[in-house]
C-alpha cells in the first residue's frame, strides 16, 4: 500500500469514485482550473471534464443549493466548502433542505449529496480559516456526519458519503491534511459510517477524540502513565455508541476531547450520553477537553484555545486520582 | 440578448380589453388548447376558494391564497413540456393538479398530513417550499444537471416580488446564467410581501430590471393575461432548450386577497384597489376574450367548472377520509439508512 | 399589576425599552406598517415613527448584517426574524460577525444587537414554523441566548437583552404567545440574564426545562406523586449552572427537557455540566427528554414529536425507580 | 438618476497615454491634493512590496497582495470626508495607512498578533473582513444609520468582482437602495476571484449592470486611473450626502499579482497578460502624469519613497519589537460581559 498524506487520500478517494460512478460530480470554489486550494480536486478537470469538476461562482448557498437540484437530476455531488467558516452562508439550505428533503418526498426521493470541507485550527492562518462548524451540522436532522484523522479513513470515509444515499458532511482536518501521511489502500475502499476506530486499548482510562484530536489524544496517551484507551470515533452520526459504552464500562474514566468550542458541541452529546447510560460504569466525572466559547483567536496565541497533550493528561490523571 | 429597456413602462399583452386595446392571438394555440388553459385556470379557481371555505369549516389549516393569480400559474405551466420541472412556492401549492396531481393529495398538505407527501419525479413538480426564493437554486440545479446529461428538460421556478431580496434568489439566478442553465425563473410580482409593498422591497424600476445584472433576457408580462404569460414562458421555454440559458419573467400582478388566511391586510392595503383589481381578474378576463373569438360558451363554462366542482369535492372527501396519519411516520423518511438511535429521547 | 400574554408581554418591553432609550430601534419583516405577523411590534411604528420601526425588504443576512453597521453607527438594534427557521439565512452574520465583532475590535466598540424571534412547534403550522435552532445560537463564541417561558419573563428577559452590550438572542416561544397569560410588571421590568427561575421545589427529582418545556414539566410534576423540583433556566448563556447543580446535588435525579433535535441540543450541555461536576450526587442516570433528530413532522402528528407530560413523567419515574 | 447603459464599453478615465489620450484634469485638485493622492500610493506600494518580502523572510504570514490596486483605494479614500466610514475586505487591509494608522499595527494583523486589533470608531475604518462580501451589509448599516442621526458620513465598502456572486452583497446592496443609504459600494474588479475568472463569476455584460438591478446609478472607471476613480468616487459621496442613496461603483482593473502569497496563478493565469498589465501599473501611470502637469520630479518622488520605506521599516521593527501577547487575551473581548464560565475546557 503506497503511503498518503491525508489531501492526497482525499483526492485519490474522488479520483476512485468518480471513475467508478459517471454520476458523481464535483463543484465548488477554484476546485477545477487550480485544483483547489489545497490540492484536493487536483487532476480531476483534466480527468473528467469542466462538466463534472465545476469552478462554481463565489456563492455557498448557490452551490449548495444547486446541489439539491443536481441530485433530482441524478447527479451525486460532491461540493467542498473553501473553508469551514465560509460554509456558513450555505447552512440555510443545509437546514431548510439538504436535511429535509428526502423527508418531504415520503422517502420517494433520495439526495446523496456529499459536502467535504477542510476545517479547524493550528495551522497560523488569518481569521475565520480555522473553525470546528461540526456541531451546527451534526445538529440538523437528516444530515450524517464524518470527520476522518488519518489517510486511510480520509480516504474510506468520503467513499461511504459519496456512496451514501443520505447527505454526508466530511470534515477534514486541515492541520492534517500534509502531516499526517501514512498507507492508503489503493483502488477501491470504503469504510462505512458508524464505526469507531480503536486507536489503542487501555483499561485505565478512555480518551475519546475525532479529527485533529486524535493525535492529540494519542501524545496524551503517551505522557501517561497508565493504561490509556483511545478511541476515534470518526463518525458522528451514526455514531458507535456501543463502542463508546464499551470503552466506557472498560475503564470507567472518559476524558473527550473536542477542538470546537465547548457549548453544544460534540463533546457535550457524548458526555450525555454517557450520563444516561454508563452511569453505574462511571468511577469519575466525564471530562471534556475543548475549546473555548471565544471567537478562534489569532494565531500567534492559537496555541492557548487548541486543546493539548498536556491539557488533556492533565484532565486524564485527575481522573485517575479522582 | 432580448432584453427590457429599464423604465418600459408597458408590459406584454395578449388579451384586449374588450375596447380599444385590440386582442393578438397566439400563434399555434387551437380551441382546444385555449380550453385546455381555460379548464387549468377554473380548476386553480376552484381549488382556492373551496380552499379558503374549507379552512373557514376548519377543514384545512393555515392556507396560502392565490385567487387571482391562477393565470400566471396555468399559462406558464401550459408553456411547458411534459418532462419540464415545476419547483412551486406555498403561493402555488396547488400548481400540481394541472400535472394530474390529485386535489387530496395539496389538501392532505394543508391538513398538515402525510398523505401530502408526493414524489416529485412522478408529476416532475418539486415539493412545495416555503422559505422564501429558496426553491430558485434547486430549479437552477435541476435544470444544469439534466442539460449535463443531455436530457431536454428545463426547469421553472415560481416566486414572489418579495423573493428578489433574498440572497437565494440572487445566487441561484447568477448560476442560472454561468451554467446557462435551462432554468425560467417566473417572478409573481403581486406588489405585496405580506405587508411589505414592492416599493418598499427594491428601487429597481421594474423587477425585470434585475435580469441584466445577470446577463440574462428580462420580459415584463400582463400577470392577469394567461396568454401573455403563455406566450413570455414559451419564448423562455424554447431560448433554454436552444441553449439560450435562462430567462427572468415578471408577471405583474396584484394580490387581491389576504396573504394567507391568517392575515388581515385591512391595516395596509386599500379595499378600494383591491375592488378593481378583482373586477378586472384574470379568469374572468380570458373567459370574456374566449367568449369574443367564440371558443367559450355558458355552456362549457358551466361544464367545466362543475367537473372542477366536483373534483373538489371528490378530493376533500378523500382526505378526510384518510386515516389519522400513523404516528411511526415521525421517525420515516428523514435517512435511507436511519441512525440506530433515532429513536432515543428519554 | 395587570395580566398580559406572552406576545403583549414582548410589545410592552418594546414600548418601554423604545421610550426609554431613543437608540433602541426595531428592525425586521412585516414589524412596522403590519406591527409584525403575530402583533409583537404593533403600535411601535405610529408612536416612535418608521425610522425606528423599520419594515426591511425580505432578506434576513441584510437585517442582522445592516444591524451590525447599525450598532458601529450608535444604534442599539432590535432585529426581528419572523419564525424560527427563517432566521437561518442569517447564521452566517450571526456566526461570523455578531459574535466576533467586538473581539475584532479589541474590545474598543461594543454591539448591543438584539435578535428576537418567535420559536417552536404545537401550533399546527405548515413545514419550516415549528424549529426550536437554539443550538445553533447559543453554540456560537460571543452570543447571549435567553428563552422566556412566563409573560413576565418576557418581558425582562427582553429588557435585559436590548440594554446588554452583547448580542443577545431571544426565543420567545409561539406556542405560549397566547396561551401563556400572566401578571407582567409595568414600567420598566429587567429580569438579569444567567438567573434561573425556580418553578416549584422538590427533593425526589428535578425537572429542568426552558421555554415552551417548563409547562410541559409542570405538568409532568403533577402527574408524580413524588417531590418535584422545576427549573426554568431561562438563560441558556450566561448559564445558571449553580441553581441546576444545587438542584441535582438536592434531588440526585434530573430529566432535562427540550423541545429541539436530540443531538447537540442544549439538553446534552447541562446533561454533560452534570456528568462532569455532580458525579458523585446522581442517584441515577441523567435523561434527556427532547425532540427527535428527525425534520419536525407534519401537524396532525406532532404531538408525537414533542416532549409531553406523559414522556417526561415516565422518565422521571424510570430515575425514581432506578 | 445617472445610470450607465449595459453594453457601455469603456470605462471612465482622467489620466491620458502620454499620446492620442489627452490628460484630464479634475476640478478643484490642487498641486498639494495630487501630491498627497501620490504619496498615499506610495505609502500602499511600499506596504505591499515590503510585505511580500517580509513573508518570504518569514516575518509576516500569508499575505493578501494588493500590488496594483493602490489606485482604487488611495483614489477612493481621498474622495472621502474624514468622518465617513471605509470597510476593507482583505485586500484593503493596509487601507487604514491612509487614515493615520500606524503600519506595525497591520503588519501585526498578519503576524496574528492581537496588536493588529484596532478601534474603527478611532480611524473610521471597519476591520478587515475575510467571509467575501459580509462586509457589504455592514456599511449600508452604518451608512444608513448615520443618516438616521442626521450626522453627515457617508461609508464606502470596498469589495472584489467574485463578491458580486454571494447573497451578502445583494441583500446589502438592495437594502443599501431601498433605504437610500448614503453608502458606495466599490467593486475592485481585477478580473479574478483566485482561480476563478470573472466570465465564469457572471454573465453579464458588465458588473455595473447588476446597479440597475437595485435602482442605483452604476458607473465604471478604469481602476488603474487614481483621478478616475477619486473623481467617479467624489461624485458618488456627492450624491450621498445630498440623499441621493448609494452607488455602485465599478472599478476596472487587474490582478497582476497572486491572490495571496499562499496562491499559485501559474496553472491559470497567462503571464504574458501579467507582464502586460504590470508594465501598465496605477503608480507608474500617475507618476508620469504628475511629471507630465509638472507637479512631480525625480527630487519629490525620491523624497516620498525614502520616507515611505523609512515608516514601514519603523513599522516592522515595532511590529517585531512586541513582547509576545498575553494568552490571557483568549478569554479577552469577546463579551462585553463575560459568561462566568468562559474558561470551563477541562
Ligand atoms: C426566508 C423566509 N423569510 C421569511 C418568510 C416569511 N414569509 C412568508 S411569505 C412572505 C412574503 C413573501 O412575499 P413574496 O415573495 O412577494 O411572495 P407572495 O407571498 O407575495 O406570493 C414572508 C416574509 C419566509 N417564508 N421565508
Ligand atoms: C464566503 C467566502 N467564501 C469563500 C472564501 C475564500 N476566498 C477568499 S478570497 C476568494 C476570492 C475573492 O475574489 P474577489 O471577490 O474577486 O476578491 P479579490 O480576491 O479578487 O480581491 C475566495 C473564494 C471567503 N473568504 N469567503
Ligand atoms: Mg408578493
Ligand atoms: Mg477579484
Amino acid at each position: 500500500m503506497p503511503a498518503r498524506t491525508l489531501v492526497e487520500a482525499v483526492n485519490d478517494a474522488l479520483h476512485v469514485e468518480m471513475e467508478r460512478d459517471t454520476d458523481v460530480m464535483v463543484l465548488g470554489e477554484d476546485v477545477g482550473r487550480a485544483g483547489g486550494v489545497f490540492r484536493a480536486t487536483a487532476g480531476l478537470r483534466d480527468r473528467f471534464g469542466p462538466d463534472r469538476c465545476v469552478d462554481t461562482p463565489l456563492a455557498e448557498a448557490g452551490i449548495l443549493g444547486s446541489a439539491v437540484g443536481l441530485a433530482m437530476a441524478g447527479w451525486r455531488p460532491v461540493c467542498e466548502m473553501q473553508y469551514d467558516a465560509f460554509s456558513y452562508p450555505a447552512l440555510d439550505q443545509l437546514i431548510c433542505h439538504v436535511g429535509r428533503y428526502r423527508w418531504r418526498t415520503g422517502g420517494a426521493m433520495d439526495f446523496p449529496i456529499t459536502i467535504r470541507m477542510p476545517y479547524g485550527g493550528g495551522v497560523r492562518a488569518p481569521e475565520l480559516h480555522e473553525d470546528s462548524p461540526e456541531a451546527y451540522y451534526v445538529h440538523t436532522p437528516g444530515i450524517k456526519v464524518a470527520i476522518p484523522s488519518t489517510p486511510a479513513d480520509a480516504k474510506g470515509l468520503l467513499a461511504a458519503a459519496i456512496r451514501s444515499e443520505d447527505p454526508v458532511v466530511v470534515f477534514e482536518p486541515k492541520l492534517l491534511y500534509r502531516t499526517a501521511r501514512d498507507e492508503v489502500p489503493d483502488g477501491e475502499h470504503v469504510v462505512p459510517l458508524g464505526k469507531a476506530r480503536m486507536v489503542q486499548e487501555g483499561d485505565d482510562v478512555s480518551l475519546i477524540a475525532y479529527g485533529a484530536m486524535v493525535p492529540v489524544a494519542q501524545r496524551a496517551a503517551g505522557e501517561l502513565d497508565a493504561s490509556v484507551e483511545v478511541l476515534d470515533i470518526r463518525s458522528l452520526r451514526p455514531l458507535d455508541e456501543d463502542a463508546i459504552l464499551a470503552s466506557a464500562a472498560k475503564t470507567g474514566r472518559v476524558v473527550i476531547v473536542q477542538e470546537a468550542p465547548r457549548t453544544c458541541g460534540f463533546a457535550a452529546e457524548i458526555a450525555a450520553r454517557l450520563a444516561e447510560k454508563a452511569i453505574l460504569d462511571l468511577r469519575a466525572p466525564v471530562v471534556r477537553v475543548t475549546g473555548y466559547d471565544v471567537p478562534y483567536p489569532f494565531w500567534s496565541i492559537e496555541d492557548e484555545y487548541m486543546p493539548t497533550p498536556e491539557r488533556v493528561a492533565a484532565a486524564a490523571r485527575r481522573l485517575l486520582e479522582f | 440578448m432580448t432584453q427590457v429597456a429599464p423604465a418600459e413602462p408597458d408590459v406584454r399583452r395578449v388579451i384586449g380589453d374588450g375596447g380599444d386595446l385590440a386582442d393578438r392571438v397566439v400563434a399555434g394555440l387551437t380551441e382546444t388548447d385555449l380550453l385546455a388553459i381555460y379548464r387549468s385556470m377554473v380548476t386553480l379557481r376552484t381549488y382556492d376558494e373551496r380552499s379558503v371555505v374549507y379552512h373557514r369549516q376548519g377543514r384545512i389549516g393555515t392556507y396560502a391564497i392565490f385567487w387571482g393569480h391562477e393565470a400566471i400559474q396555468a399559462g406558464a405551466v401550459h408553456a411547458l413540456a411534459d418532462e419540464d420541472w415545476i419547483f412551486p412556492s406555498y403561493r402555488e401549492s396547488a400548481v400540481g393538479l394541472l400535472r394530474g396531481m390529485p386535489p387530496e393529495t395539496i389538501l392532505a398538505w394543508w391538513r398538515g398530513h402525510p398523505a401530502g407527501w408526493w414524489n416529485p419525479a412522478e408529476f416532475r413538480v418539486a415539493s412545495i417550499v416555503v422559505p422564501i426564493a429558496s426553491q430558485v437554486p434547486h430549479a437552477v440545479g435541476l435544470a444544469w444537471g439534466k442539460k449535463l446529461r443531455g436530457e431536454g428538460a428545463c426547469s421553472l421556478a415560481f416566486f414572489g416580488d418579495g423573493a428578489t431580496s433574498e440572497g437565494a434568489f440572487h445566487e441561484g439566478a447568477n448560476l442560472a446564467a454561468v451554467m446557462a442553465a435551462p432554468a425560467i425563473l417566473l417572478c409573481n410580482n403581486n406588489g405585496w410581501a405580506i405587508s411589505t409593498p414592492v416599493s418598499a422591497q427594491t428601487r429597481a424600476v421594474t423587477l425585470a430590471d434585475k435580469a441584466r445584472g445577470y446577463g440574462m433576457p428580462g420580459v415584463r408580462v400582463d400577470g392577469g393575461d394567461v396568454l401573455a404569460v403563455y406566450e413570455a414562458t414559451c419564448e423562455a421555454a424554447e431560448r433554454a432548450r436552444a441553449g439560450g440559458g435562462p430567462t427572468f419573467i415578471e408577471a405583474v400582478s396584484y394580490r387581491m386577497a389576504p396573504h394567507a388566511t391568517a392575515d388581515d391586510p385591512s391595516a395596509y392595503i386599500d379595499p378600494e384597489r383591491v375592488r378593481l383589481e378583482r373586477e378586472n381578474e384574470c379568469l374572468g378576463r380570458f373567459d370574456r376574450y374566449l367568449r369574443r373569438v367564440g371558443v367559450l360558451d355558458d355552456e362549457i363554462a358551466q361544464k367545466l367548472s362543475e367537473e372542477a366542482l366536483a373534483a373538489m369535492k371528490a378530493g376533500i372527501a378523500v382526505a378526510e377520509g384518510l386515516p389519522p396519519p400513523d404516528p411511526e411516520l415521525v421517525f420515516r423518511h428523514a435517512y435511507a439508512e436511519p441512525p440506530p438511535d433515532l429513536r432515543d429521547a428519554g
